[in-house]
């Protein structure tokens, strides 16, 4: 990696001194910053998202338990699974794309940054009304997947379907406007040199990812829009009485429902790719498999839809289609698995917490890869689809998995993005906690499962053999819960403490390393030119060992965009519109118009705003 | 450094523990179990679900010990010397492209079978039929051949082909029965099917697996296979409802139980007590003054169409109540009747403010209503 | 009929050489008369299906309407959208999702109709 | 939505430019379920009117088919030949043309509103004839389906008045000529939708 400077000299310049204060973030640009804001939001969520899944924990420690009404847990176990997989796990991955992606690929910033602070007040705003149903007491309560026709008027007659299906358009619209945003910087903000073979993993998963979002997120929101029709105005898409099909939901949702599990796991795919060779001294095993895996599970994930849907009934031949392209999807997953075991191979294991993390990731993934394979089979599934077996399967993947992987990619980038290093003892701590919480939480869902415990019920009988094993899940979420408090005393602790974290700690590969941490508001002072898929050790290996601590430049002459907050505003308007649609019954057209108007505004003075 | 020993001392037993549980999960602790089959449906799901079981234990072991012995064998201190920087092995990397495409060829053939064996039709003249509707939140069982109705108890014969074609009176459920046809989903606007034919008799726990509203975790079932002479006698006695009014019957305490689900003690509990005739005419009455006919029927035979609570005709020879919650105990069953919400909160049954007496004098009633 | 050059092509990304009005109004000429014939297959089709044309035409409405239709898709993306001209990656990014949605569409229909002839097929 | 820095972009191509492809990628989706959905329920209305056939119901109120071929074909030739317009208006931005530049940015602004006009003139009578969102699935389909095409060309033509306003004060320059482009690929997307939906949903039975 040599550097040379590409850069013009500007006419416009400004000083890149610190701005703090509440209106600094309100009206930052700035990619870090905005994904700082991200992780911070989705923590809170994640951690209100875990709250209600200790809710349900205790609920079901023990039989016939009266611990929480059936409409309360129907509401806990709705919120719980939308909040993590919409306000908790894609969040926190859009925090690393937010962060990362520029100072992997050697950019100023994402292409977009107005657009970027958009993305991020619509999906506060949406996971904020999301959750407000709480505050009438009419929370979403049928489920994160809504099945029709129980959406419908007739059968949810409450409020709470309306926050549901209206949160999720509000989010989908920030996940779409950040799928545009990353996938045109990462195609066109790449530093010279940085071909797209060489690029670091985590940027391709995560472009791979935002593909995933593109094409899956507008099918829900057709989805929701009919559904919507059906509530407000009064169509009947999905009422069989008219002859509408709730099928048809089912079919829609999935089709977005599946890419949207590799939307949660593949960028957590990515951190793990960068974070094995980084410990293992050693480049990633097979990149260019692992690249074309990822693209083949993301192109693969829109052919197995119906696999959630086997006990519908859909017929011997359709239920045979979607069966083996289900089992195909094993294949590229475990290409992925035996290469970053192949990473490890031959390396130097350098025990951080990051590895530790990873590691867990690694051996957790596996059984929720294997168990689904058990229920890619339509027979087998037959008695697994609906009950704890599942639940146990995802939680491997998505806990297991996502949240692990999640968490390493934090302990690596803590000491970048902050500045400080998080204490390692307390990390292990985290981990060994976390890993035998999880296994005391969810494996023992796999048994339970197949002995006959259905999903969704907030409550069991006594005589089938339930008791035991829920009374060791809900020990096992109160670990997790230990786990997570010593995680919040790390950070705590370590922001506490002194900036020590060089530019440097791990001895990185990638170009983030480069550069002071945590990065200067204009990330390269002089952008780096690449010339190979690890440029930071290639660098190393030429100057013949460590590089010396990078100096805070002045960054004058450095053009990087205006703070501004009609990124805000357009974003209160498309919540507005929605609030609007929503009580149209009250406010009547005045409403919208009124929101149609804020958001306008935005949109205007955004577009015609200097850069 | 204790640790290791003891760690090694849980790895060793590890087998062990896990082939205990297995066991113990096949055993009547479990009477829901989907790893006790009693039926060839399910026995084939079964073979389908243990093969892939095994095959995906020698991948974990495999793997996992891979990833295990890297993890102690290429442990490094930093200031160790750069390992070998390989970037990949073209071999080795199609080997582990090609063998999991293998192990998945072996788990797919016998699931394609089985996949075209479930949706099989049974026909001909032994094969039982029912009709399976799922309500909020109670299960509708009617069987055309013989004109009658009945609810939340389904009795099938031992070794005949069932046949049951289902659909939905309101939003999706899910019809699982783990022992005998795995499950399901229910619409209101399609049928869907599932056969089996129950090899041993028992008296086997069912439950809607498709969320479906407030009280969906309290919507069960209970499937009886009895003998061929046992399941006549069954439907003779629901047809005998058709022609009231029928004299209280005497409780037949001989009733098959099955193997798993009730424990004597349990079946003790439900035995009807016989009801005085006074208490008959009082219910009958109070049946048709608190509006319980608006919803139930107590005929299996001759009722209207569309009533929204289940069928009553042989409520009281039933084990369960409120959709295989309660067991039908005379307290339960008065209970049950005044206080419907405290059961089962949200459930469409009203909280009707009947008196105790009220209560008990409708409990002795339906009790009298056996189906016999 | 392709007015586009070979002139200095692709120095900056904003200089393509885009083809010039005489394509632009022959493209929208043939617009023209695919509509047109989109609706006298309509017509004969449907309305004039008892004899000669219209009973050959017939059975063949719907793919017929399908691939005009697909005609003038291309034609637009090409020369409006300036597909032919342009940059291959925009092709893709456009030719990707048209891929995936055609797969949904498809398959969706698929579904349903097997859905229903299943149906059929149980009573 | 400026990028980030001036350099040179990676691909050399404009950043502004991909995002609309991608955005238009995007939207390929979106249309691809309403067109399913209306697909899927074609045919499985339980009461009337329909599309291309006549329905009496069974109080004995009659309903010939609904929908007007004649008219929407006038429509459908209106958004080509905007199409056609707004590329050559491009044309003229490119070359510094400013007449050719106003006019054809003018005309293909009055085709989008006449094509509005249109739909509004069908909805109007479809619900004065009896179809409404409520009334079946066809209604709620084609509502649907029609309606949010409707709605992005609604979109389409305020973004193009907003560059018709910037063309008239000078400011549509061949240098940003860009800017007129990527509402024409917009324009151009919500036509060729259109090309999809006109024998879709009007000329197969």
């Amino acid at each position: 990696m040599a550097t040379t400077a590409v850069e013009h000299a500007h006419a416009d310049v400004h000083a890149h001194g610190s701005k703090t204060g509440l209106w600094s973030w309100i009206t930052t640009v700035d990619h870090k910053r905005i994904g700082i804001l991200y992780g911070a939001t989705a923590f809170v969520f994640f951690l209100m998202g875990g709250i209600e899944a200790l809710l349900l924990r205790i609920q079901l420690g023990r039989p016939d338990n009266t611990f929480l009404s059936p409409e309360m847990y129907n509401q806990l176990f709705t919120m719980h699974g939308t909040t993590m997989i919409f306000l908790a796990i894609m969040p926190l991955s859009a925090m690393f794309f937010n962060y990362m992606i520029p100072l992997l690929i050697g950019a100023r910033d994402v292409a977009f940054p107005r657009l970027n602070a958009f993305s991020y007040w619509v999906f506060l705003l949406g996971g904020l009304f999301l959750n407000s149903g709480f505050l009438f007491g009419a929370a979403p309560n049928q489920g994160w997947f809504g099945y029709a026709n129980l959406t419908s008027n007739q059968y949810s007659p409450g409020l709470n379907v309306d926050f549901w299906m209206i949160g999720l358009q509000i989010l989908g619209i920030a996940s779409l406007a950040a799928g545009v945003n990353f996938f045109v910087t990462v195609l066109n903000l790449r530093a010279p040199g940085m071909k797209l073979m060489r690029m670091p993993m985590f940027v391709w998963m995560s472009f791979i990812t935002q593909v995933l979002i593109l094409l899956a997120f507008p099918v829900i929101t057709v989805a929701l829009i009919l559904l919507m029709f059906d509530r407000f105005f009064g169509s009947h898409f999905y009422v069989p009485s008219a002859g509408g099909d709730p099928l048809l939901w089912q079919h829609l949702f999935w089709i977005f429902g599946h890419p949207e599990v590799y939307i949660l796991i593949l960028p957590s795919f990515g951190i793990v790719s960068e974070i094995l060779p980084v410990f293992s001294r050693k480049p990633l095993f097979g990149y260019a498999a692992m690249v074309f895996s990822g693209a083949f599970i993301a192109f693969l994930g829109f052919g197995v839809w119906s696999h959630h849907m086997f006990s519908t009934g859909m017929g011997p031949i359709a239920d045979t289609v979607f069966s083996l392209s289900t089992m195909l999807i094993a294949i590229p997953t475990g290409v992925k698995i035996f290469n970053w075991i192949g990473t490890m191979w031959g390396g130097s294991l350098q025990m951080k917490t990051p590895l530790y993390f990873c590691l867990g990731f690694i051996a957790m993934f596996i059984m929720g890869g294997l168990s689904g394979v058990m229920h890619a089979s339509p027979p087998a599934d037959l008695q697994q689809t609906d009950t704890y077996f599942v639940v146990a399967h995802f939680h491997y993947v998505l806990f297991g998995g996502s949240i692990f992987a999640l968490t390493a990619g934090a302990y690596y980038w803590w000491p970048k993005m902050f500045g400080r290093m998080l204490s390692e003892s307390l990390g292990k701590l985290h981990f060994w906690l976390m890993l035998i919480g999880f296994n005391l939480t969810f494996f023992p869902m796999h048994f339970v499962g197949l002995l006959g415990m259905p999903r969704r019920v907030y409550t069991y009988p006594k005589g089938l053999g339930f008791e035991i094993y829920n009374q060791v899940e809900t020990a096992g979420a109160f670990l997790l819960l230990i786990a997570f408090l010593v995680f919040i005393w790390n950070v705590i602790r370590t922001t506490r403490g002194p900036a020590n974290a060089p530019a440097d700690p791990w001895n990185g590969a990638t170009l983030e390393w480069a550069i002071p941490s945590p990065p200067q508001e204009f990330n390269f002072a002089e952008v780096p030119v690449v010339h190979s898929r690890d440029p930071l050790w290639e660098t190393k290996r030429e100057r013949g060992g460590q590089l010396p601590e990078p100096v805070r430049v002045s960054g004058a002459g450095i053009h990087m965009p205006h703070p501004s907050y009609w990124p805000a505003v357009a974003a209160i308007g498309v919540a507005a519109v929605f609030v609007a649609l929503m009580m149209l019954p009250k406010l009547g057209p005045a409403g919208v118009v009124v929101a149609v108007a804020i958001l306008f505004l935005g949109v205007f003075k955004w577009a015609f705003e200097p850069a | 450094m204790s640790f290791r020993p003891a760690l090694r001392r849980v790895v060793r037993q590890a087998p062990f523990l896990l082939i205990a549980l297995v066991l113990a999960a096949c055993g009547r602790d479990y009477p829901q179990s989907t790893l006790d089959p009693h039926s060839d449906i399910t026995r084939m799901v079964d073979g389908v679900f243990m093969n892939t079981v095994w095959w995906a234990l020698g991948v974990f072991i495999l793997v996992e010990g891979a990833l295990v012995w890297a993890i102690f064998r290429f442990r490094g201190k930093p200031d160790d010397p750069e390992p070998r920087q390989t970037h990949g092995n073209t071999t080795i990397e199609i080997l582990w492209t090609a063998i999991p495409a293998l192990i998945l060829a072996m788990i797919s053939v016998p699931t394609v079978r089985a996949i075209f064996k479930t949706y099989e039709e049974p026909s001909g003249a032994e094969v039982v039929r029912v009709n399976v509707k799922g309500h909020q939140w109670w299960w509708e069982f009617s069987y055309p051949q013989y004109g009658v109705t009945s609810a939340n108890e389904l009795h099938v014969p031992v070794g005949k082909t069932v046949f049951l074609e289902m659909d939905a009176f309101d939003v999706i459920h899910s019809f699982w029965m783990p022992q005998l046809g795995a499950k399901r989903d229910v619409f209101p606007n399609r049928k869907t099917t599932l056969w089996f034919r129950a090899d041993s008799a028992g008296f086997y726990p069912g439950q809607c697996a498709e969320f479906c509203g407030t009280q969906h975790g309290r919507m069960a079932f209970h499937v009886a296979a009895e003998t061929p002479a046992e399941f006549d006698a069954y439907i003779k006695g629901l047809q005998a409802t058709g022609t009231p009014p029928a004299p209280p019957a005497a409780p037949d305490t001989a009733k098959r139980v099955g193997t798993a689900g009730v424990t004597t003690a349990a079946l003790a509990a439900q035995t009807p007590a016989a009801a005085p005739a006074a208490d008959t005419v009082a219910g009958s009455k109070l049946f048709a003054a608190k509006g319980c006919v608006g919803c139930h029927s107590l005929n299996a035979v001759k009722f209207s169409k569309g009533l929204i609570g289940p069928n009553l005709a042989n409520v009281g020879a039933r084990r369960y109540i409120a959709a295989g919650t309660l067991l039908n105990t005379d307290e339960n069953l008065a209970h049950w009747i005044q206080h419907p919400w405290s059961v089962k909160h949200g459930v469409l049954m009203p909280e009707l403010g009947l008196s105790d007496a009220d209560a008990r004098t409708l409990a002795a009633y339906l009790r009298t209503h056996t189906g016999k | 009929m392709t007015a586009h050059a070979d002139i200095a092509h692709g120095e900056t990304a904003h200089e393509h050489a885009h083809p010039g009005i005489g394509t632009y109004v022959k493209v929208g000429v043939i617009l023209f008369v695919l509509t047109a014939a989109e609706v006298a297959v309509y017509e004969f089709g449907y309305n004039h299906a008892g004899a000669g044309f219209g009973a050959l035409l017939h059975p063949v409405v719907i793919p017929v309407l399908l691939v005009l239709s697909a005609l003038k898709f291309a034609l637009v993306a090409m020369f409006y959208m300036h597909l032919k001209q342009d940059s291959r990656l925009f092709s893709s990014l456009f030719v990707f999702p048209l891929i995936i949605a055609a797969v949904v569409i498809v398959a969706l229909i698929a579904l349903f109709a097997y859905h229903y002839a299943f149906q059929k097929l149980i009573h | 939505m400026a990028p980030a820095a001036d350099h040179a972009t990676t691909t050399g191509l404009d950043s502004r430019k991909m995002a609309i492809w991608t955005f238009i990628g995007s939207e390929c989706l979106f249309f691809a379920s309403l067109i399913s959905t209306y697909l899927v329920y074609r045919g499985k209305s339980l009461v009337g009117p329909f599309p291309h056939e006549a329905w009496t119901s069974p109080a004995g109120q009659h309903f010939e088919p609904i929908l007007e071929i004649k008219l929407v074909t006038v429509g459908t030739a209106l958004l080509l030949f905007s199409s056609l317009f707004v590329v050559i208006a491009l044309n003229g931005a490119q070359r510094n043309r400013r007449g050719q530049l106003l006019t054809f940015l003018g005309l293909t602004i009055m085709c989008g509103i006449f094509f509005v006009g249109m739909q509004v003139y069908e909805f109007t009578h479809f619900v004065h004839e009896g179809l409404k969102l409520q009334t079946n699935l066809f209604g709620a389909s084609f509502f649907t389906l029609t309606g949010f095409h409707g709605t992005h060309v609604t979109m389409g033509v305020i973004w193009l008045i907003t560059m018709f306003i910037l063309a008239l004060r000078g400011k549509v320059t061949p240098e940003k000529a860009l800017n007129l482009e990527l509402a024409a690929l917009y324009w151009h997307f919500v036509d060729v939708v259109w090309i999809v939906i006109f024998p879709v949903v009007y000329l197969m039975k």
